[in-house]
Formats: structure tokens, sequence, C-alpha cells
């Protein structure tokens, strides 16, 4: 079977079939059953599908490029990935607009996992959600008589929602261009604006769900840069390369961005590509065309010949860099790192399955998928930063979920910290250890979101001060989500077996290590740094499974009342710790694993390590294939073994056998622990720095609109109107005057003339007779007629 | 007798369409006013129906043909359509000149829907209705005739016949400060259009059609031979500003050409209308005292003729101006969006923050469309300012259905509860479920959210902005930031929230029928638009490209002198 | 005799002298029915006159008409509005004195001014004796008065204007006006007793 | 020399007509009567007359010049005829004057004074 034909299919199948729910639900939503309860029933069929479809993708893709243990491809990356479009949205000359398709072993892999994820999370949320159907009374949003507010319930919106988010998110992973990219970055951010929303009534929700939405934007205005620099620098959004008929019905090829990027006639190896080369280098193109004055075919031909040296001398490298770093900046808004981290925690504000499904699974992590998936289009430089970023995030992070007590939020922090991890391979050049740990992580990080949900369901609050010891009311969440800590953890037996996490956290030290082993001296600084994160992991995570589960309960209340969640939300807790647990095993007999898979969608030229960069040429990204050796193997495993212990141990003593007193410690590191406490003072530091400045800086826009334009308006209004009073008085005096004055004179001419008028028939006819002869005197005088005589 | 003998010609289908569908309305108000229909309910269903007829009509022209039949719109051809072309005033070469391309039969759908719209939110208008519907229907005339007329003398008049009525529809049924702000949108304007007259004029005594071979003639539609050497004709100004020993390059004042002065009064001109900051201050108040349906088609229609004139005459007639002074168009859009953005943030006024989100939006536009960089850097390549310039055209549109529905969505809450204060709204999604949702798509439009009309447009031009000026796209880049914010945090103030916070809750009512028939087409084309442009992108794109390209052929016939005499002052 | 006695001069001499004379008297008269019997004669004088320069119908008519006519409308009024104290009204010296000084600068100057003229100078080569052609005179005079002017007839340059016009609209014209003035006079001259009083007090009144 | 032997011509007939002229303004002038006002006019008009008819006789121009030939006689007819009725008009007049006033003193009718 064709698969270049058929895999598209299926995966846009997959990929329509939860919109398709989302239309249903949005326009019958409430009349589908009571109060919309088979809106549940129809998203979550919805989602299985596509789930089912992704795997049969899967399937035909394996048929088609069996795994192989070795690593690395040596075939060009276009025969390993399918490229095409769907649909043309519009096209400007060679600027095409299109929703098209870029589907490789990353792909299949990301579409079955958040399918799979997404199909848990739907089921659970049927129980979860379910006071949705009913009345609801909301507690957390107060009138203003202190009344508690009565609304009715949104189940279906809820599911409405999220079957929108789960279309965007898979459009956002099948996207083969960085245009539908950017289009599906954002819907799947407004899907979380709205379900981070859900509870709108609630002003700390609504805050939250614009909070996450502008930071978000700060970091997509970055990505648009990068999409500037690489649409009129390279005439192409596309990722890969594939034919299409233009106009005349010609097949024409499509340029994409990799292929420009990284040519395959150059082994792969990142070199600028020849639009930005002449972008940057334009003084000397205008030079250039004014020595040919108006021939520019010769011209052209001057510049094409300049161009290599060009590219040598630099030009280009700059714009090259910046696009990088401008997509690069939409990831971290995304996925939550370290300048824009401060919107992922209050995200919590949304449900718990949403935080399970978008701010831990699937979305937050689409900023990784994004950085692997235009990894060949990094120069090293990026990726340098890509990785401090990194490894600054998950230290933050760490620290912050350390002192958190709000479970969700311990939660939010880790998810901030794994994403920091996941950064931080792949600024160091793990590729593959990123992209693995994205997967692994999204299993765990959703299985423990819902057991913390489950929690929460029992309980009715997010404290963990007020949890403990329910591990004997509800045991199936207990256990599920100690499987959640140790997969997280990355526990297992050094160099034999463990959980998902086992694997991918190794990989990504290893990474660190061979990086440090590549780069000594300050290179060692992320190893460490990794080393520290994970030690930070196990302590925070055991401090909250203490917290919530053993121990005795702190709030008897909440405890009588607690209850092991209904069986509908305990299956999937269930499956997706089967799930974290297995994920990272390979299948039994052969050597088929996840992490194969990857290994398949390895971009070309990454496994070679990274060529140096043009400003920091010192710096070398070591291949992949080192940090697989044995040795490096041991050794990280063993030291990730035995900071995770030691983690794991502070916790227990001191919340599980309360052997030291938290308060204690708590005064002993005073400043730090408020430090942590008030996570860093970021969210003040912003308003400091950014929100009250744009404020003011609008109120003095208005200001200036209301008194500098508006006045000058009205001004020069008043002033016209002075004049026209001017020229009123001077209408008025001068030349009325000058009328009026004609007219009395003319009255009184006219008085003087009357008295002519004296009805004397005498006087008339004299004055007739005097006139004659006045007539005469003038003919004869002055009229020249001369009449004889005179 | 001219105009009969014309008439019974072969064209006349195409004729008959174009006048009819500017005239239509004008003959509604002149029979509103002859014939007094007693009934107020006649008169609005009488001037709905008028309105509908025109849509029908342009919708019958805007329809693909499938060879281009007579009368009807022929998709991809880039240059005039449905020409008509009848001799007015012979005197002056003043010629009844009427014709559709891609830049106007867009915009000439949108005048006819919002018109409509307008009307059936004109419902509660309920005193002098006959006066009303007469002079909004003569407005209607006077948007319509602006967008397909192709003489300048008849542009012009059009633009005036525009502005009359749209004075006293505000200063008659708007608000309180109604005749401050009546006042103030009459002096910008008229100053504006007074510009603009002087431009015409300049242009036209500099004009000399006989410097035009045969066929550029015949394409300009003049077939007589002229009484004198000066014409109104845009075609044939194009074509005369296009040409290398251009007549408007001697110079005019100042050292500067004439094309210099005609360009930057045309633009002044039209950037009021546009408007641009700073001349900018009427839009506010003329739209928070305009009632509901003027500011709809205030926001929606007359904004767009500011951008329309910019790029129908200033670029095509004075391109050597429009090269040397795109830096200040751009700008100016730049600081728009920006200023915009940010005094939107500011204000408590509900409308006066739609208003001011106009001014950001429509900063869009001119940015779009002054994009100039079609430039020997990249190969005269005409791409990146094609993308631009439609998606300013596509920016006009999406910003006429979103504003639209914006102030229309502003009317219906003010209907109800009589203040617009931002921070006494709240909780109206709970209130008002359907408005809520309504709301929600078509403020979303406006923030610019991709699958909804204002993102494609918004895009466009950022992206095709970057090969212009590296700084204008990356500040127009940020300004995507504000919007969210401002339109979020309206979203948070008046949706959001518990409850409602303002005097007369018990007035917060659902949607009446009539009100959703008016938003639901808007926010429905939101939605089309977002997710299928092309339905628009396929009128404007072939213009756009055809201008864009003439400009770059321009660059490279006309101004590679200047390259080759100083090399460096090229790229902006 | 024939040389030395010219008939014509003589009977001018003689009607010139007869109708100054009278005419002077009329002014000099003071009572207004002498007033009327110079003027007559004086009217008659100039018919005289007319017979001379050889318009015997407007003599003839002069006589008819005047002395007949005119001569006889007067002396209704004169009898009609005859009072002792009104048949000798006169303004004062003052009026006297200046309008013989006006009267006498008139006079002086067109006696000045009329033996000037060069083209009156010279006498005509034969003065035709009293009545010469006068049948074409009449002949000539109906025929204008119905339209035709058969004293054109001859003159080439107003055969190629074509100008023979005559006069038959002014003659219908003047006929027209004399029935409406004799209509109005009529009306006007109908005793208006009543208006009397009343103008009688409107005089009276600020006497 | 002897008078009456040589010729009269043209200029002893205006010579006439300006005396009867004179005399007719003359007579307005000083006359309070209106009947004596109108002797006169109708002098005046004698005067006129006299003066057309000597245009218009043959035997007072030479050959070389017509003279005004027949116009002279037709007006003349036409001032007698109008002289009657301004006769008859003026008559009237004088008589609803005579009536209102009760007097013919000219100098009486001053409504129209200025």
């Amino acid at each position: 079977m064709d698969v270049d034909l058929w895999l598209p299919r299926l995966l846009a199948l997959a990929w329509l079939t939860p919109l398709a729910s989302f239309a249903v639900i949005l326009f019958f939503g409430p009349r589908l059953g009571r109060s919309g309860r088979y809106a549940a029933q129809l998203a979550t069929v919805a989602v299985g599908l596509s789930c089912l479809l992704s795997f049969a993708a899967l399937g035909i893709w394996l048929l088609h490029y069996p795994l192989s243990a070795a690593h690395g491809a040596h075939e060009p990356a276009a025969q390993r990935a399918l490229c095409g479009e769907w649909y043309l949205l519009c096209a400007f000359g060679k600027l095409r607009f299109v929703i098209s398709y870029y589907i490789d072993a990353l792909t299949l892999a990301m579409f079955c996992m958040v399918t799979l994820v997404a199909l848990c999370i739907h089921v659970y949320s049927w129980g979860y959600m379910a006071e949705e159907l009913q009345e609801v009374t909301d507690a957390l949003a107060p009138l203003s008589d202190g009344q508690p507010l009565r609304r009715k319930g949104r189940y279906c919106r809820f599911f409405q929602w999220l079957s929108l988010f789960c279309f965007s998110m898979l459009g956002l992973v099948v996207a083969g261009n960085l245009a539908m990219v950017f289009v599906f970055w954002e819907l799947v951010g407004i899907c979380s604006y709205l379900l981070i929303g859900f509870w709108y009534e609630r002003r700390s929700a609504a805050y939250a769900a614009s909070k996450a939405f502008i930071v978000n934007r700060v970091g997509d205005c970055g990505m648009l840069v990068g999409l500037m620099i690489l649409l009129s620098g390279l005439g192409t959004l596309s990722f890969g390369v594939y034919y299409i008929r233009d106009e005349q019905g010609r097949s024409v090829l499509q340029a994409g961005i990799f292929s420009q990027v990284r040519p395959a006639r150059s082994d792969f190896q990142l070199q600028v590509p020849d639009g930005l080369v002449r972008m940057s280098a334009w003084r000397e193109v205008l030079k250039i065309l004014g020595a040919h004055g108006g021939n520019t075919a010769a011209a052209e031909k001057v510049i094409s010949e300049k161009l290599p040296d060009w590219r040598k001398s630099g030009y280009g490298y700059g714009l090259l860099l910046l696009a990088g770093l401008g997509v690069f900046c939409g990831c971290v808004g995304k996925s939550a790192q370290f300048p824009l981290h401060v919107w992922l925690p209050d995200a919590m504000e949304g449900p718990t399955p949403v935080s399970a499904l978008i701010h831990a699974a699937t979305m937050v992590a689409a900023g990784v998928y994004l950085v692997g998936r235009f990894y060949p289009a990094f120069t090293p430089e990026v990726l340098l930063i890509i990785a401090v970023v990194g490894c600054v995030t998950l230290l933050l992070a760490g620290t912050i979920a350390l002192t958190a007590t709000d479970i969700k939020r311990v939660l939010a922090y880790s998810t901030v910290s794994q994403l920091g991890f996941m950064m931080l391979a792949l600024g160091l050049g793990g590729w593959l250890a990123g992209v693995f740990h994205l997967l692994t992580h999204a299993f765990f990080k959703a299985l423990l979101f819902l057991c913390a949900g489950s929690v929460i369901h029992a309980c009715g609050v997010n404290e963990m001060p007020c949890f403990g010891g329910l591990r004997r009311k509800m045991p199936i969440t207990a256990w599920t989500m100690l499987i959640g800590c140790l997969a997280i953890t990355g526990a297992g037996i050094p160099t034999l077996i463990g959980l998902s996490g086992f694997y991918s956290k190794d990989l990504i030290l290893s990474q660190g290590f061979s990086f440090w082993s590549a780069n000594p001296g300050l290179g060692g600084w992320f190893f460490f740094g990794a080393l520290l994160g994970a030690c930070l992991t196990a302590c925070y995570m055991f401090r909250l499974w203490y917290l919530t589960f053993s121990g005795t309960p702190r709030d008897a209340h909440i405890y009588q009342h607690a209850h092991e969640s209904p069986r509908v939300m305990s299956v999937p807790l269930v499956v997706l710790a089967l799930l974290a647990a297995t994920v990272g095993w390979k299948a039994p007999g052969t050597d088929w694993s996840l992490r194969t898979l990857l290994e398949q969608a390895c971009p070309p030229g990454v496994e070679k390590g990274l060529s140096h960069g043009w400003y920091w040429p010192a710096v070398t990204l070591p291949a992949e294939k080192p940090a697989h050796e044995y040795y490096t193997a041991v050794i990280v495993e063993w030291s990730a073994f035995l900071v995770a212990l030691i983690g794991f141990l502070a916790a227990t003593v001191i919340y599980g056998m309360r052997k030291l007193d938290p308060a204690v410690i708590r005064r002993y590191f005073a400043p730090l622990y408020s430090l942590f406490w008030h996570k860093w003072w970021f969210d003040e530091l912003y308003g400091l720095l950014f929100v009250r400045p744009v404020l003011k800086l609008s109120l003095l826009a208005a200001a200036i609109d209301r008194h500098v334009w508006d006045r000058l308006a009205d001004g020069s209004a008043r002033a016209v109107a002075a004049l026209a009073r001017f020229d009123d008085y001077f209408d008025r005096r001068l030349v009325d005057g000058a009328v009026n004055l004609l007219a009395r004179w003319t009255q009184a001419s006219a008085y003087r003339l009357r008295r002519l008028q004296t009805g004397n028939l005498h006087s008339y006819i004299l004055w007739l007779a005097a006139g004659l002869i006045g007539l005469f005197v003038l003919l004869t005088l002055y009229w020249n007629y001369t009449m004889a005589g005179i | 007798m001219a105009i009969f003998g014309y008439y019974i010609s072969a064209e006349s289908l195409t004729a008959w369409l174009l006048s009819l569908i500017i005239f239509l309305p004008a003959l509604g108000a002149l029979v509103l006013c002859v014939f007094p229909i007693r009934s107020e309910r006649g008169v609005k269903w009488f001037s709905l129906v008028i309105t509908g007829i025109v849509l029908l009509l342009v919708l019958w022209l805007a329809w693909p043909a499938s060879e281009g039949g007579v009368g009807r719109y022929s998709l991809g051809a880039p240059g005039m359509q449905n020409l008509v072309a009848i001799p007015w005033i012979p005197a002056f070469n003043i010629q009844y000149l009427l014709g559709v391309d891609g830049v106007s039969l867009p915009l000439l759908l949108l005048t006819a829907l919002l018109s409509l719209l307008a009307v059936a939110a004109g419902w509660p208008i309920s005193e002098g209705v006959r006066a009303y519907h007469a002079l909004f229907l003569l407005l209607e005339t006077g948007m319509l005739g602006v967008f397909v007329a192709l003489d300048l003398f008849l542009f012009y008049v059009f633009w005036e016949v525009m502005l009359l009525p749209m004075y006293f529809l505000i200063g008659l049924w708007g608000g309180p400060r109604r005749e401050y702000a009546a006042i103030k949108f009459f002096l910008f304007t008229l100053v504006g259009s007074v510009l603009i007259l002087l431009a015409i004029l300049l242009l036209y005594f500099n004009s000399d059609v006989r410097l035009l071979d045969a066929d550029q003639l015949r394409q300009c539609m003049i077939t007589a031979p002229p009484a004198s050497p000066h014409t109104f004709n845009i075609l044939a100004l194009a074509e005369l500003g296009r040409l290398p020993d251009s007549p408007f390059q001697e110079t005019f004042l100042w050292g500067k050409s004439v094309s210099w002065w005609a360009f930057l009064l045309l633009l002044v001109g039209f950037i009021i209308k546009l408007p641009s900051v700073p001349l900018h201050t009427w839009l506010p108040d003329a739209h928070v005292e305009a009632p509901t349906p003027i500011s709809m088609i205030l926001a929606g229609v007359l904004l767009k003729m500011g951008g329309y004139g910019v790029i129908r005459l200033c670029y095509p007639i004075c391109p050597d101006a429009a090269y040397e002074l795109s830096w200040l168009v751009c700008t100016l859009g730049t600081v728009s969006m920006l200023y915009g953005a940010l005094a939107a943030m500011a204000q408590k006024d509900f409308k006066r923050l739609v208003a001011y989100s106009s001014v950001s939006h429509m900063g869009y536009v001119l940015l779009g469309l002054g994009a100039w960089s079609t430039t020997a850097a990249v190969r005269y390549s005409s791409d990146n300012w094609s993308m631009a310039m439609s998606g300013a055209m596509f920016q006009m549109i999406a910003h006429g259905i979103s504003s639209a529905g914006m102030f229309f969505l502003v009317g219906v809450v003010y209907d109800r509860v009589h203040h617009r204060d931002l921070d006494r709204f709240g909780g109206l999604f709970g209130r008002m479920p359907e408005y809520g949702g309504l709301s929600l798509v078509i403020f979303f439009a406006a923030l610019g959210l991709p699958g909804l009309c204002g993102f494609v447009g918004e895009f466009l031009v950022i992206l095709g902005a970057w090969s212009y000026s590296k700084a204008l796209a990356v500040i127009a880049a940020t300004t995507v930031i504000l919007t969210a914010g401002y339109i979020l945090w309206t979203i948070q103030r008046v949706y959001l929230g518990a409850e409602y916070k303002g005097p007369r809750p018990e007035k917060l009512t659902p949607m009446t029928a009539r009100e959703i028939a008016v938003a639901a087409p808007l926010a429905l084309l939101a939605v089309v638009l977002g997710v299928y442009p092309r339905l628009m992108l396929d009128y404007i794109e072939p213009a756009t490209r055809q201008t864009a390209a003439q400009m770059a052929r321009w660059t490279a016939d006309v101004h590679d002198e200047i390259i080759s005499s100083s090399g460096e002052t090229d790229e902006p | 005799m024939h040389e030395f006695l010219e008939w014509h001069s003589c009977f001018f001499y003689l009607f010139a002298l007869l109708a100054c004379g009278f005419a002077v008297a009329v002014v000099w008269a003071g009572n207004i029915v002498y007033m009327a019997c110079c003027l007559a004669a004086s009217l008659a004088a100039v018919g005289g006159l007319f017979f001379l320069a050889g318009a015997e119908f407007l003599g003839a008519v002069q006589l008819l008409l005047y002395i007949g006519g005119t001569m006889v409308l007067l002396v209704f009024g004169v009898m009609l509005t005859a009072r002792r104290t009104l048949n000798s009204l006169t303004v004062g010296r003052r009026y006297w004195v200046l309008t013989l000084f006006v009267c006498g600068t008139l006079l002086g100057m067109l006696l000045m001014v009329l033996p000037g003229v060069a083209a009156w100078e010279e006498l005509p080569t034969k003065t035709s004796p009293v009545g010469v052609d006068k049948p074409a005179d009449l002949e000539q005079l109906g025929f204008a008065l119905l339209g035709v002017r058969m004293d054109r007839t001859g003159v080439p340059e107003a055969a190629q204007r074509g100008d023979f016009s005559g006069y038959l609209l002014a003659f219908e014209l003047l006929s027209l006006h004399l029935v409406v003035v004799l209509i109005g006079a009529a009306y006007l001259a109908r005793a208006k007793r009543h208006v009397v009083r009343a103008a009688h007090q409107a005089i009276a009144g600020p006497f | 020399m002897n008078i009456f032997a040589s010729p009269v011509g043209m200029v002893h007939y205006l010579m006439v007509g300006a005396v009867l002229f004179v005399c007719g303004i003359a007579c307005m002038a000083t006359k309070r009567n209106i009947l004596g006002v109108l002797m006169g006019i109708e002098l005046v008009l004698n005067g006129a007359n006299l003066n057309f008819v000597a245009f218009s006789a043959k035997a007072l121009v030479k050959e070389s010049t017509m003279g005004i030939g027949l116009e002279g006689t037709v007006i003349a007819l036409f001032v007698i005829a109008l002289a009657a009725a301004e006769a008859a008009v003026a008559l009237a007049i004088a008589l609803s004057f005579y009536h209102t006033h009760a007097t013919v003193d000219v100098d009486r009718g001053q409504e129209l004074k200025g």
C-alpha cells in the first residue's frame, strides 16, 4: 500500500475528527442528552477514533520503515519524512501559505502520545467534571452579598473546548510549515485561555487566563520575527521539500527550510542560505547594481558569483541566528521557560484534567516539540542559549517547587523543571534525549496530575497541609501516584532496568556529561545543574507524596469526607501508570522501542554533532553517539541514581519520618525560603518592569490624545472662530460703514435736490428752457458740432 | 442623448449594473423624501429592502463568472472590469467613469453588507425615521460611488456626497455631545477633502494625455480625442505617473515635484479619513457620539476609504513621491498601531476603546500599503509587497467586519443598561450567553486570532513589512502583544467575573432575534474569512500583485538611474 | 413788375408777421378770452404759412382742426371755468423778468444760429408759385397713410432697400388713440361734486 | 434791398417757428391759468409743425437733397391730430382740476411738491 498516499489521509482524519466533535458540541451541545451529558461520550469517541487512526498510521509507517537498532540513519532526511500540502490558503507569487504536513517518526509518536493521553484524560473527565452536569454552587466566586455563586453547569462546553484543543494540538504536530505551526500555536493558546478560564466567574481564573495568553503572545511576537526573517530570506516557511503544481500546471519544487539550511550537497552541515546572505549583504548588492547601471541580468550574475565569498565573510549568519532565536522565543513562551515561566503555575486555576492535558502533557511540550522539529535550522549559538535557558529554568522551578504547598502548583513547577530538562538536552545537542524525555514525561506527568485531581476531587481543596494519610482512604490513587513519582524521579536499577523516566533522564544526563567532556571547564555546569535538578525533582515529588498520602490526617473533616474516586477516574490512572512505567522499555524479543522509533526521526547532520558556530567557535556540541557508550552510561546512571536517592532520602527524613521539622529548616534558611516561596519575586518584578510601565504609557497616550491632539484641534477651531469674529467686526465697521456713508450722502443730496421739486409749473418750464439753452451751449462749445456763426 | 445612445449599446448590462448599484439607494432616498410613507415600520422595511437589493446586485456582480460573462466579475483578471465611460463634462474631459477591480470589489461587498446590517441595527431609532433612512440611503450611495468612481471629479463628488449625510446622522441622532462630535468630524473630513481637491486640481492641470499612446488611451477609456490635454481619468493619470518622463516630475514648489506635493496632499487627506495619528482625534468622539448603526458604518466603511484612496490614487499616480515618502507612510502606520493600542488600553469607555482599536488596526493597513520592498536588493521581486498590500486590503475587510461587529455589540449592551463604563460591567457571559459567544468570536477576530478574519491581514502585513523595514516590522510585531492585552482585559472586565456590577441589572435580557440576525452574519464571516481567506484574496491578490508589479517595474526602469547615480540611497 | 415784387415773399412776410404778432399778443394778453382770440388768429396765420410752403392739405387741416376744433374746445374750457377772478391769472414780476430773460436768450440764440446752417442758406433756384403739383402731394399723403410710398418709387436706393413702407400702423394707432382719448376725456370731464367737497375740505384743512 | 423782391428760404420759416416756439414757452411760463398754459402748448406745437412743414417743402430745399420729403407732412399731420387729442384730454383734466380745487390756478395744485 502506498504510504505517501495513505499516511497523510489517515493523519488528516485523525486530526479532523476532534474538530468535527467540537462543531457538533458547539451547536448541539446542550441538546445531547440531559444537560449535554452525551457530549462527553462524543468527544471521547472522537479522540479515541483519532487515537486508533494514529496507531494505524504508526503501524503503516513501521511496515514501511522498519526500525533498526543501528543509530542514526544514513539516508537523507527527505526520504524519512513525508511532506506535502493539503490545502492552499493563499499565495503571493512564490510565497505560499498552505495547510501542509511533515510526517516523520516524531510526528507519529507525538500523534499517538497526544491522542492516547487525551483519551485517558477525556475518560477521566467524565467523572471529574460530573458536578458540572447539574446546578453548580461555586464557593470560590463569591457575589457581592457574600453568597456563593449559583450557575448552570457547563459540562458540554468543557468537552467542546477539549475537542478544539485536541484538534489544534494535532494540527500543531502535523504542521508542515512554520506559518501553520504559528496558527495552531495560537489556537492551542486560545484553547488554554478558554480552559484556564473555564470557571471564569472566579476572578483568579479570569486573571490567570489572560495572563497565560498574553505571556504566550510575548513569545509569539518573537516567533513572528523569526518567521519574517525566514520568509523574506528563504522565500518559504515549509520544513520539507515537495512538488507542487503552479498556475500552468507544471509541477515545480517547493523549497524547504531544512534543505536550504542543511543542503544534502554539503553533507547536511549548516550553511547560511543564499537568500539570507543576499539580504544581509544588500549594500554590496546595490554597489554591484549601481556599477552595472540598469543591466540587472549581468549584475545578478556577478552577485551569484560573489555569494560564497559573502557567506564566508559571515553575511547572513546573524539573521539565521536571529531567526532561530525568534522561533525559540515562541517555544520559551509556550513551554514556560525561564523568562516567561510565570504563567504556567497560575494556569492551574483551570480544571485539573485541563492542567493534565494542556499544561503538563501536550501543549507546554509543544515548545520542546517545535525546538526538536526546527532543530536543523538552529545555529550552535542558539542551541547554547537554549541549553542555558533550560538549565536556569529547571533549577529555578525545582527550587520553587520545594516550597509550594498547593499540590497542583508543585506539579506545575515540576513540569516547568522537566521542560527545562528537555530544553537543556536539546541545547546540548541531545536531540533524542530531549524528545524522548518529552514523550515519557507526557505520560507520567499526566498521571501525576490526574492523581492530584482525584485527591482534589475527594477533598475539595488543593492545599497539601490539609491532606495527609489519604493513602488509606484512596489506595489506587496513592499507589499510581507513587509510580508517577518514581517515574519522574527516574527510578530504576542502573544499567539494567527502570521506569520510563529512568531512560530519558539518563539520556539527558549523559548528553550533559559528554558535553562536559567535549568542552571541559564551563561545560560542566550543565551536567551538575542537571544533576542538582534531578535531586530536587526527587525531593519535591516525594515531599508531595508524603504530605498527601502518608502520615496522619491533618484535617479530620476533610479526611472523613475523602473517598476513592469512581471507577471512571481510577481506570485511566491505572492505564497511565502502566504506560508511565513501561513506555521506555524495549519490545520484548526485539529491539524495537520508542527510542529507536525516535532515532529514526533524528534530523540528519545532527547525529554527527553540530558544526562550530560563527560567534563562539570554541564550543562544540557533541554527537549523541558518544553519550550512549557504556562507560558514560555507567557513570551517569549511577550518579543520577545517587542524586535521586539523596533527594528521596531528604524528603523521607523530613516529611516521611518527620525526623526533622520542616519549620525548623524553614527558619534556618529563612531568606532562601522566602525567595523560593515568593517564586523569586518574578511576578512582582515583571509587574514593576513591564505591566506597570505599559499601563502608565497607555495612560500617557490617552492623556496626549485628550490634552494635546484634541487641544490642537479645538484650538485651531477656536482660532478660526476668532478670525471670523474679527472679520465680522471688520465687516461691520469698514465695509458696512462705507456703504452706509454712501447711502447717507445720497440721502442728504436727495434732500437737497428735493427743493427743486417745487410743484411750480412755471419754474419747471423755465428750467426746461434753461436746459434747452444749456444743451445748445453744450453742443456748440464742447461737441465741436460747430453751428455756423458761433 | 449620449448616455441613451450608450445604454442601448452592447455592454448595456454592465453599464446599468454599476450605475444601478450606486444610484438605487439614492433613488430610495428620493422616494422616502417624496412619497410620505406613513408608518415608521414601512420606512424601515423599505430601506431594508433597498439595501438588500443592493447587496444582491453586488453579489451578482461579484459572483465569479466562468468566462467573464457580461456584467459579471471574472476572477484572476487584474485590471479594471465592467468599465463604464460616458463623457460627462467634455469641456474639462470629465467622464462618468465607473469600474471595479480586485481592490474595490471587496470593499463594495463590504459596504453593501454593512449597510444592510446597519439598517437592521438602526431598527430601534424612533424619531425622525424617514429623515434618518433617507440620509442613510444617500450615504450608501456616496460610499458605493467612491469605490467605483474612476474619474477624480466623480470621485470627489461622491466623496462629498458621503460626507454630509454622515454629519447630519451624527449631529441629529447622536449622543449627548453629538454637536461637538459632528462638527469635529465634519471639519476634519472637510479639511481632508479640501486637500484632496487641491491635489486633484494639481494633477489635472499638470496632466497631459498626449504623452500616452493609443492603446494606453484605449485602456483608460479615453476614446474621443480630448478637448484639452488635461484629464481627471484616474487610469490615465496612473499611466502618466509611471512614465519615465512623467509630467508630474517637474518641480512645483520649494524644489519638490508636482507628484511629491500631490502625494502629500492626497496622503494627508486620506489619513485623516483612515485615520492615522496624529489626525485621528475626530474618530473617538464621532464614534462615541454616533448612534450604533452609524458607528458601524463609520468604522466599517468610511475608514476604509482612506486606505482605498491611498492604494487607488497615491501609489499608482505618484510612484516617485511614494517611493520617496514610503518611510513616512509606514512610520505613520506603525505609530498608529502602537499608539492606538496603548490609548485603547487606557480607556474607560467601551465604545472609545473600540474606536482606538480601530486606529490601531488601520495602522496595519497603512503599514502594509506603504511597505515598498520591491527594491533592487530583492531582485525587484514584488511578492513581499503584494503580500503586504493584500494583507492590508484584507485587513480592511476584516476590520470592517470585526469593528462593525464590536460597535454593534457595544450598542446592544448600551441599549440595555445605558452606560459604557468598562469598570461597571462583568459577568455578561452568565447573563447573556448568546451575546457572550458572539462577542467572543468577534473580539477574538479583532485580537487577530488564527482561524478568524483578523489574523490573516495582520500576519501578512507584518511578514511583508520586514523586507521593507526591520525595525518597523518588529515594532508592529510587538503591537500584537498590546492588542492581546487590551482585548483580553476588556473581555475580562466585561464578560468574565461573577456578577454584573453596573446599574439596571434587570435590563440585561438575552439578545433579541433581530440583534442575533445582525451579529451572527458578522461572526460567521469572521470565521469563514479566517479559514478560507481566498474568498477575498482571490479578488484582492491579482489587483495588488499587478500594482506591486507595476511599481517594481517602475523602480527597475525609472528608479535605477537614482540607484546608479547615488548607490547608497536605496534601502530605507 | 414781376422783377420787383415776389408774391410768395410778400404773403410770407404778411403771415409771418400775423403769426408772430398774435403769438406775442397771446403772451402779453392778461385776459384769457383775449388770449384765446389771439391764439386763434396766430394759428390761422400759421395755416397760411403752410399754404405758402406748399402743404395745402395741412393748411386746411390746420384751419379745420385748430380753429374749428381745438380752439372751440379751449373756448369751451374758458367758458366752463369762467369767473371774474380767474380770467386774468398771471405770475409775479419776478417770474416775468425771469421768463423774459430766459426766453429772450433762447430766442436770440435760435435766431443767431438759424442763418448759419449752410444747407439752408442758398435759396432754391426756382421757387414754385402757389399751388404747384398739389394733387401729387395730396395723393402721396393719402397713399402714405394707407401704407404705400408713391414718392419713393422713383428712388433707386429706396428700391433696393425695399423701403416703401408707409404709415398705416401709425395711422391706425393714432385713430385708436383718438378714440381712447375721447372716452378718457369724457370720463375725466364728468362732474364729481362729492369729490369736490372732499377736496375742498382737504385743501381747506391746512388753511 | 427789397426784401419783397428776394425769395424767402427755409431760414425764414424756421425763424417764424422759433418765434412761435419761444412765445409758447413764455406763455406757459407766465400763465397761471391752466388754459393759458394749454394755449402756450399749442403755440409750441405750431412752431414745431412749421419747421416740419418747412423741411418737407420741395419749394424750399434744393433738388439735390429732397429734404425729409413726405415725412414732414405726415408727422405734422400726426402732431395736429395728437394736439387735438391732447387738447381734449388736457381740457378734461382742467375741468376735473377745476372741480376738485374750484380753481384753474396751476400754482394751487402742489400735491406733488417735494
